[in-house]
């Protein structure tokens, strides 16, 4: 693989150490603190932004990083030890460049500004991620539930998500339930694993 | 609701699905419709909802390869690889080029096998049931090559992290050549039943055009976006694996509709004939696995690598924290982009025109729920 | 045929779409004529004559098997250490083991082939190639104990299985010798 | 001896009999007449019937010899019996409809679209001289089927208005506008043939033909664009793709028969087989010269007429069945604009052509 790289450090504390490259010093300008983080790597660059402002700064990003037509790419949730984070990313059309956009929200209260307007393809991951992590999205044109049923409670892709092994949707198996009733003895082996 | 029209005639609510014939699975659109023509098509999705992501966090890499198969079912191969390149990338681990051109080959495999599907899919919605059943006998030559190969027609669970589940067997590469001698020669005949089918053509002309402007804040990406004009082939953007050394077309067409995105796939068929031809003629000898841990640990860090699978971009979006299992997992379906804009591609067209263009964004439920 | 977003600009042109497009349908027609005179590709399942019956290739994920070693105590090559039962994802084998170090042998093995995705991990890990998928592909059943294969059954169908059946020779695939894999699972 | 003779020799002895028993002739003569049309109903009902049974198999046969399949191949033979176990699977199913449904309506649909279709078949001409009904049609053939055959659309809609499902619905309106549409220029086509005959009668239409291959309407020049006309807007009328848009099955999930179940999907489908054969049969009269053998008239092998419509009508099914394995699916406004824009004024040149013919004497 011709692109590989050093494997990124996964702690977003710890990106934000060596802070904003000078490449990006107009967008640090105009962001000050609400710019949280700004680097190059392989992929192409790599922005942290505060919350509120993700809207404006892609915007903003749209005279600069991606001024070229660019495909919307990607939007996801992903939780951190201390954090929330909400990765979108773009990628320019004519070569190899990923743009990625995180915005990082505390855990009890995640709100982010939406990108559904600009880009009509985040409407659904956008969606998806309030459901799955149960971040609020302001300015998003339609809140209601993607994949999950109106109603479902908890937040599935949270680390402390609780399996509610007695909702209706999900009926009991038998062999987990009493492997003895079905084969006749104890199975050995269960919880031996990892 | 349409304001203008309300108290002149009624509008239909009509559900489409999630019990119908060319909802390609378990989609289901709550339509409105005003005679028959698309009001607003709203998709309602999650039906096949399986916690692919959730799942990753409690499966160490060896074993959810096994379950990338089953997410995108039609292209199985491309799942995986993406998957153990992504592996591969956060634990610095380089193939042998054998393995990597058996992987482009299962890859391309799998692509022809997925558009074949498309053909039919895309004949039996709009009425020409024969299509899909030839279609079906020529991709019956690929899942044999699969099945061969794999052990198993749909779910390959092939590809190893740095490697392969076993080499090509003997004989192989023969019957790869004479498939693709025979494919060859029939896809003529799919576009003479279909692409140049008067009938199909005003069928599909026009119907659920978007621009590439649209088009690319949508997501859209894959054959519907290169249908679009934008000639984003992530084998050339990305230029990944071996695709800078092999000669192919990156087949775009301007329009942006339905028989757009169908031309694209039609042509991706040939090219990728192509292409198998290509990496079987240049497949070196040595070994296919490169000796990896048992219980694989990677570094801490996150990775997004990105492949061209037969429906579009291909990302997996892996976040390690040191142990055996990935953190967070992210799958970037390309159905789930492409199905999106539903509503923008049918409104204004007719009902019928609505399965033509389910069909022709070649969307799999699977993917778009993961 | 006439579509509502082309229209011809004259009668020249409208009669050559209307001969086209006749053409066109013309020409599907000998497409599906000449497949109907051409052989036919589907057979008809089951067979009750062996001869006619597709025989996946060796190799094919299908129902399981364990394979014999009549030197061994229970005369299984099984020496019940669970490498199977855990990495398997779905924890669909469940294994009793009786003795100890060199005895150790299965008392009991299970199979839910109802739950399994025959993935094929647990022969890939087995660290003695004790257990194997076979092309035998006939599983239905009408209750979900019967797809339960206990281990006298699993026994049973490995009659004549020497090693787990693989495509290539056992060397070119991700299956190692058994004794460079025992290290392994002491380490497990 | 053909089938007017034997209906005449019956007609003679039943009346020879009931004399016997001191019936008055007159009376006798009416009630022959009742029974004559009750026993030429009834035997509609069975040739179609008959005919649906063979055609489901053929349709079966066909599309998969075509799809590279083999097709039925379990009941008997070849799979020969397949389409009588269908029925009986049929009969034997529940017979379910919808709550919500409108239930006289949701029954009175399917009988009404078999009863009409089985109606057409009275002035069908089996043989010389000899429809089912044992004599000539009255000389309105023509009319009466124009006439009856565009009464089946009131079945469908009715069918499709009292399973009260919006796809049904839907269905319905399409294969009323459908079959509307096609009425005209179906009629075109057949005022030329008409012209050409000089009569109404579809006996007569026959024999004007009479004479061997050669002299038949469809090798005459001024013929080509009817036959054309004809063969599309019967395909059209009798709801096969790629005018299947009243089922449509990938976009209406099958239309108007969406909530049948058991017997009266099975009248449906019935109806549906015995159009095809009618459209077939009204074909090989119109310009295939009906029950007329291709060596000449008198037929030289001295086979039955009737043998030689049916073979005829099976090579036209046959062709139908051909183009519904190959073509796509026309919309519902393209099939209108195909029918209003290209094929009516068609039709009109045709029966313009048609005139300028016989003015000019050459026909």
């Amino acid at each position: 693989m011709p692109e590989q790289e050093a494997p990124q450090p996964a702690a977003p504390e710890a990106e934000r150490v060596p802070g904003i490259e000078p490449a990006f010093a107009a967008l640090a300008e105009r962001f000050g603190d609400e710019l949280v983080a700004a680097r190059k790597t392989a992929d192409g660059p790599d922005f942290t932004v505060a919350p509120a402002r993700l809207a404006d700064f892609v915007a903003a990003l749209r005279e600069s990083v991606l001024a070229e037509p660019h495909l919307f790419v990607d939007a996801c949730g992903v939780e951190r030890e201390t954090a929330l984070e909400v990765v979108y990313r773009f990628s320019l059309v004519s070569r190899r460049e990923i743009v990625t956009v995180r915005a990082h929200m505390p855990k009890d209260k995640p709100a982010v500004a939406s990108l559904a307007v600009m880009y009509p393809g985040a409407r659904w991951p956008e969606r998806e991620y309030a459901e799955m992590f149960g971040i609020t999205v302001t300015g998003h044109p339609d809140m209601r539930h993607l994949l999950l049923p109106e109603g479902w409670v908890g937040h599935p892709l949270r680390k402390d998500y609780v399996y509610p092994l007695d909702h209706p949707y999900l009926a009991p198996d038998p062999l987990r339930e009493d492997p003895v009733r079905v084969l006749g003895h104890a199975p050995e082996g269960e919880g031996e694993e990892s | 609701m349409n304001e203008a029209n309300v108290g002149t005639t009624d509008q239909l609510i009509v559900n489409m699905g999630p019990q119908h014939p060319s909802t390609h699975g378990v989609l289901r659109v709550a339509l409105t419709l005003d005679g028959e023509r698309v009001v607003s098509a709203d998709p309602d999705i999650g039906y096949l909802h399986s916690s692919m992501e959730k799942i990753a966090e409690r499966l160490d890499y060896r074993q959810y390869i096994s379950y990338t198969d089953r997410f995108d079912y039609l292209g199985a191969m491309c799942n995986e690889w993406v998957f153990v390149r992504a592996v591969e990338r956060l634990a610095g681990i380089e193939v042998t080029p054998r393995c990597e051109h058996i992987r482009l080959l299962m890859a391309e495999l799998n692509r022809l096998a997925s558009h074949l599907l498309y053909f039919g899919a895309m004949g039996i919605d709009t009425g020409a049931t024969t299509v899909f059943l030839y279609c079906f006998r020529e991709r019956e030559l690929i899942l044999d090559l699969f099945e061969w190969v794999s052990g198993q027609r749909l779910l390959y669970n092939f590809l190893r992290v740095g490697g392969l589940r076993n080499d090509l067997p003997d004989g192989w590469v023969e019957q790869c050549h004479a498939a693709m001698d025979a494919l060859a020669s029939r896809v003529d005949e799919y576009d003479t039943l279909l692409s140049e089918n008067r009938i199909f053509i005003a069928r599909t002309r026009g119907i659920g055009a978007i621009t590439a402007e649209e088009a690319l804040a949508y997501g859209f990406s894959g054959p519907c976006l290169r249908g679009c004009g934008v000639p984003y082939d992530l084998r050339r953007v990305d230029g990944y694996s071996l695709y800078p050394e092999l000669d192919f077309e990156v087949c775009v067409e301007e329009g942006g509709d339905c028989l757009s995105r169908h031309m694209v796939r039609s042509r991706e068929l040939r090219e990728s004939i192509k292409i198998v031809r290509q990496v079987l003629a240049r497949l070196p000898e040595g070994e296919v696995n490169v000796p990896v841990p048992r219980r694989l640990k990677v570094e801490p860090g996150e990775v997004y690598e990105r492949i061209e699978s037969p429906r579009g971009e291909l990302g997996c979006y892996l976040v390690s924290d040191g142990s055996d299992k990935p953190w967070r997992m992210h799958w970037r379906a390309p159905s789930f982009y492409n199905l999106a804009p539903l509503d923008r591609l049918c409104r204004g067209h007719w009902m019928a025109d609505m399965v033509a263009v389910i069909a022709s964004t070649d969307i799999v439920l699977g993917d778009v729920d993961r | 045929m006439t579509t509502n977003t082309r229209q011809p600009q004259s009668a020249w042109a409208l009669l050559a779409d209307i001969v086209g497009g006749a053409a066109s349908v013309i020409k599907g027609h000998v497409v599906t004529l000449r497949n109907w005179l051409r052989p036919k590709v589907t057979g008809q399942y089951p067979y009750r004559d062996p001869a006619k019956e597709w025989v996946p290739k060796p190799g094919y994920r299908g129902d399981f098997a364990l394979i014999h070693d009549p030197e061994r105590p229970g005369g299984l090559r099984c020496i019940a250490c669970m490498a199977c039962a855990n990495v398997c994802p779905d924890k669909c084998i469940h294994i009793i083991g009786q003795g100890k170090g060199k005895e150790r042998h299965p008392a009991a093995f299970d199979i839910d082939i109802g739950l399994c995705m025959y993935c094929w991990l647990c022969v890939e890990v087995c660290p003695v190639r004790a257990i194997t998928l076979t092309p035998e592909y006939h599983n239905v059943a009408f209750t979900p104990q019967e797809l339960i294969r206990d281990i006298n059954d699993l026994k049973a169908r490995g009659e004549g299985i020497a090693e787990p059946l693989l495509p290539v020779p056992i060397e070119r695939s991700v299956l190692q010798p058994p004794t460079a894999k025992k290290k392994d699972v002491s380490e497990a | 001896m053909s089938i007017h003779t034997i209906g005449v020799i019956i007609k003679d002895w039943l009346i020879g009999l009931l004399a016997g028993w001191g019936v008055p002739v007159e009376l006798s003569r009416l009630l022959i007449e009742v029974l004559t049309w009750a026993v030429g109903a009834a035997l509609c009902i069975i040739a179609i019937m008959l005919a649906a049974l063979v055609f489901i198999y053929l349709e079966r046969k066909v599309s998969g010899y075509i799809q590279s399949r083999l097709g039925p191949t379990r009941c008997g033979p070849v799979g020969i019996l397949q389409s009588f176990v269908d029925v009986i699977k049929l009969l034997l199913k529940e017979d379910i409809v919808p709550a919500e449904a409108d239930r006289v309506l949701h029954t009175i649909g399917p009988i009404l679209f078999l009863a009409v279709s089985a109606l057409a078949y009275v002035v069908v001409p089996w043989d010389e001289g000899g429809t089912v009904a044992g004599k000539v049609d009255a000389g309105v053939g023509v009319l009466f089927m124009a006439a009856v055959g565009s009464m089946g659309l009131i079945g469908i809609v009715v069918g499709g208005w009292g399973s009260n499902n919006k796809w049904s619905l839907l269905g319905a309106i399409r294969g009323a506008a459908q079959m509307v549409s096609y009425e005209i220029p179906m009629l075109l086509a057949l005022m030329c043939v008409v012209l050409q005959a000089e009569t109404l009668s579809l006996a007569g239409i026959v024999e004007d033909q009479k004479g061997s291959i050669i002299a038949w309407n469809f090798l005459r020049p001024w013929m080509w664009l009817p036959v054309v006309l004809f063969l599309i807007s019967g395909v059209a009328e009798i709801n096969r793709t790629p005018f299947d848009i009243p089922e449509a099955e990938s976009e209406l999930v099958s239309g108007f028969h969406t909530e049948y179940t058991g017997m009266k999907f099975a009248l449906f489908f019935l109806a549906e087989y015995g159009n095809l054969l009618l459209v077939a049969l009204i074909f090989s009269v119109l310009f295939l010269g009906g029950w007329l053998s291709p060596f000449g008239y008198p037929d030289p092998l001295r086979l039955p007429g009737i043998i030689w419509l049916l073979a005829k009508s099976l090579l036209i099914v046959l062709i139908v069945m051909w183009v519904r394995w190959t073509l796509p699916r026309l919309r519902v406004d393209q099939l209108m604009g195909l029918a209003w824009k290209l094929m009516i004024p068609a039709g009109f040149v045709a029966l313009g052509v048609m005139c300028a013919v016989i003015m000019l004497g050459w026909a």
